[in-house]
């Protein structure tokens, strides 16, 4: 890795890079860690309900793609939607506040860690269903050729849902209709705890790709210059009018398939640590620190500034009502 | 008055709307021919065979701006959609805190009478009726259709338009004028102060004929058309039960837990209505099974203005000592 | 007697089945450890997610010999699978003209509760009453689960097993011994003459909650347990509301069309009850919105033993002359 | 044409055929094509309900598939599935009654034309449902994998439904399971009006079976000999435990979608002519003539022999009573 069944790869850009862009993407994926440590632990602590999916491990994914992204394009996310809210631009104060269960959040408490969403910032929201965001997505897509105004649409999805109906049915139309679309397989090599090995006839996800005639790329998942890059190239594609790519980010998750109390882990704990070391975010330090782009200062600033934000999201969720019984009743029908 | 048949409505009542917002467009795995001589292959296009695909692209593109319309054709392809429909589309609004409008049309056609059996026959509207989330109608002539699909369009909503496959060519008039009918108001089809009969679509026609044979005997029956399924008109249904204190109820689809279910509960759980009520409810529906193809089988299977004539005569025998009806 | 919970029953009475019958397996997005262990991956297989394509194979299948049993999990994953249920697994029987048996058991997860939000919390069992060629049940403890799985393995039809995950991990006595409860028989869990609640699964629970609270006023509640919801045992219903007058009906899903509403409509088209009815029937169940999320929202929306008790109170008082209840 | 993206074309086996067995082949594609020719008089003359698909100018597809079978192989069709039972062995007499809406019909009149099923020999249904059957069949191919005797399932199914959703699903499922099975695409080039060329991403829908890691052959399906030998192949293959293949036969459809007064037909005219030139039963004819198989007699006693059997089915449902009215509720579960 990175590997590639077709034109998307291309010579490292990361020197292209400015240092700055380098440390934005330190930043947002640093952002994501600390925010899914803080959502694991109040999880467990009974401040927020129902269910977490973590997305530690493959920050570089979301943080890659939509760093190659501008602001009227538009990404949806899956059940593990808490990077992808983020890498887009999400606040924070609402994310926890939806999270805790707050009126202020995002979805006024009626939608919870699955269904964060902020069509404001282009993200058209997580999905509890597996597969049912890539439709959704893909007209998105639809709507941005019919807009005319150079946007593209992004569906992120897992591997496990890459055997699903909907990536079938959409990747063909996208292709016909040559819709400028990203679909985005997130492949942490589990769909809970199904190994993908089991239910994949082959490998890599992306060798689909040529039975639409677009192209499919496989990228080293925990590289974000490898995401980027190959994120930049294909949006090029996309807005150049020659239709969808397909990306495969080979990547792994590091915590079990959800935040549950007495849900063990069925994977190889060996493997889970061999991919502890392939720590994203510390990939991305140990280069910006080599190409002289960060020093243990930088480094802190960063770490501080991420925690500052995170605190303050936390404090405003802490501090924000609940919502009142009735307003259960409203928000049914659109005016 | 100009006339037009059930299914030249609907279309009429879609190119008016696509004349007056360029937002809309049509996704169907066959291009309607007028539609797309009209408006060109962009805003009429003729998709794959992925109903999933294609309700969900019409979620995504409403929440991008557009006003998208669906036309799953018969409403059993529109069961490979289903988790578009159920999980998202009647969700989406209310998951994530009405945030955004989904404005979207879905087109379906019910019902039977054709010998195509089970598969190609069905009148599941209860099920979608269930789903909090989503609204639905069902008219019963080209007037109602063509005023409730441009309420419809105009709906920041998700809405189902159910449409009568026996009714397609029957004729009806149609004012030339722009109108628009609201959701949620039944209308009276026919008043009458012995029985109510409150009928979906086909069976308004049948109602309506077996109300002409009853009216020589001197039974008097008024007809409620509730057209729209989703909001539904309780008040009409039960002002008119309280007013003949008795109550049929027919449909083309089967009894259980179906749209026949659903009025006799809000018809007797009202307890004015209730205390007016001089007879059991009764449901005149199809025979609980899948719909038989041969035309034998088919057209036991459905209920019809004979039945409605039976049921009627029973509810009138049935009686309360305490409700003067 | 040796007590289970519910979710353990189920798992012993599909094990104790396929121990005795080599042709059942079992599909699924996430092999159950305790039935992989014993039975490997063959017979218990890990599959990619793709609950339409698990559905239409275990139809293929069971056409072919075997009697498979295929685990949705969530029913909200069951809408993926939605044409095959609907419109194969329902028809196939009946359009086939019988010729073959499809013997197939179907699992799927209902209710609400774990502030999972409106996709993860869903009650839509009568969209699956309303299909025809569909049986199906919903039972409130471990010992009516198991008889009635163990029943439905052995059944030649497709049926489904809808069970509540709020009584997952709820404990109840469940004989060593083997043993099976045949569709179509309700349970009355209390017996009572002044009001008859019929109830649902967690809602069973809460009824008798609310009896236990009511019975110090003298108030005494009957409690029926359909428990199997296709087929329904509909004079068991009538049965107990001709004796006690009066009905509420207490679901944790939405009234609209619902399991409320075909009970309220069996009740009270049957002549014989109706004469008997004291008061008009009352649901108590889920507000008709999407399930939220936050645990204030989410506790308003669904019913309790509270509601329960409101209605019961208000079906004691509304009173029709004619009948001494 | 014959072309391949695979391994599956081999030299010509035709020659490898007994001329009986050739014969035999004339003779079924002989019976599809009267059989169709009649019903659609009958459905035109209201003795047959609902709706009919004819099957004229594909028949080389489901005859040279079948041919390649044996009595313990199981298919499945499609809404236009008379052909397919045919070819499978079904019984006239019960077809025609079935169409006829007679209680001897296979279905008991409950059926109908898209519903004909018979699982005595294997033909487990017309399907009324785009894709429907897809996975149904693969369940059969999973059936026959446990079964361990060897049995292949196939699925028949048009261009339209190879971008639904479930062919991906199951053409995924057989390539990792390793099922027995034969996903046979009728690429008729329609979709009822719609042209396949405007809904799908590549011309080949072969070109789909690499995603999977099976192979994946275009044949000519006008050619009942390249037809039945690429099924023959893939039918050794699946014997083998080597698992599915995909068969992609291009043909044509010579009446419209669906035998219907006053609907025109939306296709181009000439196109029509010049695939009528291209009819897979007068080409085997001259084939077998060529190589000494057939003469006129010879010709015309399988016109006789099909023709009598054609008119003694036509008999036979004629002179069987339709059901009683009560029969419907019969049938409905299972004893
Ligand atoms: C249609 C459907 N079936 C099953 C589930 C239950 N489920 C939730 S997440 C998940 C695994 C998804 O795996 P993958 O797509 O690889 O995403 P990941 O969790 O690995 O990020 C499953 C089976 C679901 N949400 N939707
Ligand atoms: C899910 C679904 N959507 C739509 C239809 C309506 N329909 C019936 S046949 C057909 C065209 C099928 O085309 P193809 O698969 O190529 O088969 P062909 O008719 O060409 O043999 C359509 C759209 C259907 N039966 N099922
Ligand atoms: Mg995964
Ligand atoms: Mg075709």
């Amino acid at each position: 890795m990175p590997r590639s069944t077709t034109a998307l790869a291309t010579p490292r850009l990361s020197a292209n890079l400015p240092p700055e862009t380098q440390r934005e993407m330190l930043r947002r994926m640093l952002t994501i860690r600390r925010f899914e440590e803080r959502a694991s632990a109040d999880y467990l602590a009974g401040k927020i309900y129902g269910v977490v999916h973590s997305y530690i491990g493959e920050e570089a994914v979301a943080v890659g793609v939509c760093s190659a992204l501008g602001e009227g394009d538009r990404i949806i996310s899956t059940h593990r939607g808490h990077g992808h809210c983020i890498a887009k631009g999400a606040d924070l104060n609402r994310m926890m506040a939806e999270l805790y269960g707050r009126r202020t959040g995002y979805c006024k408490g009626k939608g919870g860690s699955m269904h964060i969403a902020d069509f404001g910032i282009g993200m058209l929201g997580a999905n509890g269903i597996v597969a049912g965001g890539i439709a959704i997505v893909t007209g998105a897509g639809l709507a941005a050729q019919m807009e005319r105004k150079g946007a593209v649409a992004v569906s992120f999805f897992g591997d496990g849902a890459a055997n699903a109906g909907p990536f079938h049915e959409c990747l063909n139309i996208a292709a016909t209709w040559k819709l400028p679309m990203l679909y985005i397989c997130e492949n942490n090599m589990y769909a809970a705890n199904t190994a993908a090995a089991a239910t994949h006839a082959l490998p890599d996800v992306a060798a689909r790709a040529a039975g639409y005639g677009i192209p499919g790329a496989v990228v080293d998942g925990n590289d974000i210059f490898a995401v980027y890059q190959a994120a930049a190239r294909a949006v090029e594609r996309a807005r150049a009018g020659d239709g969808p790519s397909l990306i495969e980010c080979k990547t792994y998750r590091w915590r079990a398939h959800t935040e549950r109390r007495g849900q063990p882990d069925r994977r190889d704990l060996a493997e889970l640590e061999a991919w502890r070391g392939k720590d994203p975010i510390a990939r991305l330090d140990q280069q910006l620190r080599a190409a002289g782009g960060l020093d243990d200062a930088g480094r802190e600033a960063i770490e501080r500034e991420v925690m500052a934000a995170l605190d303050a999201a936390i404090a405003f969720a802490e501090a924000s009502p609940f919502p009142l019984p009735d307003e259960a009743t409203e928000d049914v029908f659109a005016a | 008055m100009r006339e037009l048949t059930y299914n030249e409505a609907a279309i009429e009542a879609i190119a008016e709307e696509m004349r007056r917002d360029p937002r809309i467009f049509y996704l169907s795995t066959d291009a309607l021919p007028p539609l797309l001589r009209e408006f060109g292959p962009e805003r009429v296009r003729a998709t794959p065979i992925t109903e999933a695909a294609l309700t969900g692209m019409a979620i995504g593109a409403a929440g991008c701006g557009f006003r998208p319309i669906v036309d799953w054709r018969q409403v059993t392809f529109s069961f490979v959609a289903m988790d578009q429909i159920v999980n998202q589309a009647a969700k989406i609004h209310y998951m994530f805190g009405g945030q955004q409008r989904f404005p979207i049309l879905f087109r379906a056609s019910v019902g039977g009478g054709g010998q195509v059996a089970a598969q190609h026959s069905q009148s599941p509207y209860s099920m979608f009726m269930n789903v909090a989330g989503l609204k639905m109608f069902l008219p019963s002539t080209p007037h109602d259709l063509k005023g409730m699909i441009k309420t419809a369009i105009r709906d920041n909503n998700p809405v189902i338009s159910f449409e009568s496959g026996r009714l397609n060519t029957r004729k009806g008039p149609v004012p030339e004028a722009d109108y628009a009918i609201p959701l949620g108001e039944a209308d009276i089809k026919r008043e009458g102060s012995d029985v109510t009969v409150v009928a979906l679509a086909w069976l308004v026609h049948e109602a309506l004929a077996a109300a002409e044979t009853l009216a020589p005997e001197g039974v008097s029956v008024e007809i409620v058309d509730p057209r729209s399924l989703v909001p539904l008109d309780a008040e009409t249904i039960r002002c008119s039960v309280r007013k003949t204190g008795r109550l049929v109820i027919a449909d083309e689809a089967g009894p259980t837990a179906g749209f026949s279910a659903e009025i006799a509960a809000l018809a007797t759980e009202d307890a004015a209505t209730f205390a007016q009520l001089a007879a059991p409810p009764r449901r005149v529906c199809a025979l609980p099974v899948p719909i038989p193809y041969s035309p034998v089988l088919e057209s036991h299977v459905f209920p019809n203005r004979d039945r409605i004539i039976a049921a009627i005569r029973e509810v009138l025998h049935g009686s309360r000592p305490d409700v003067a009806a």
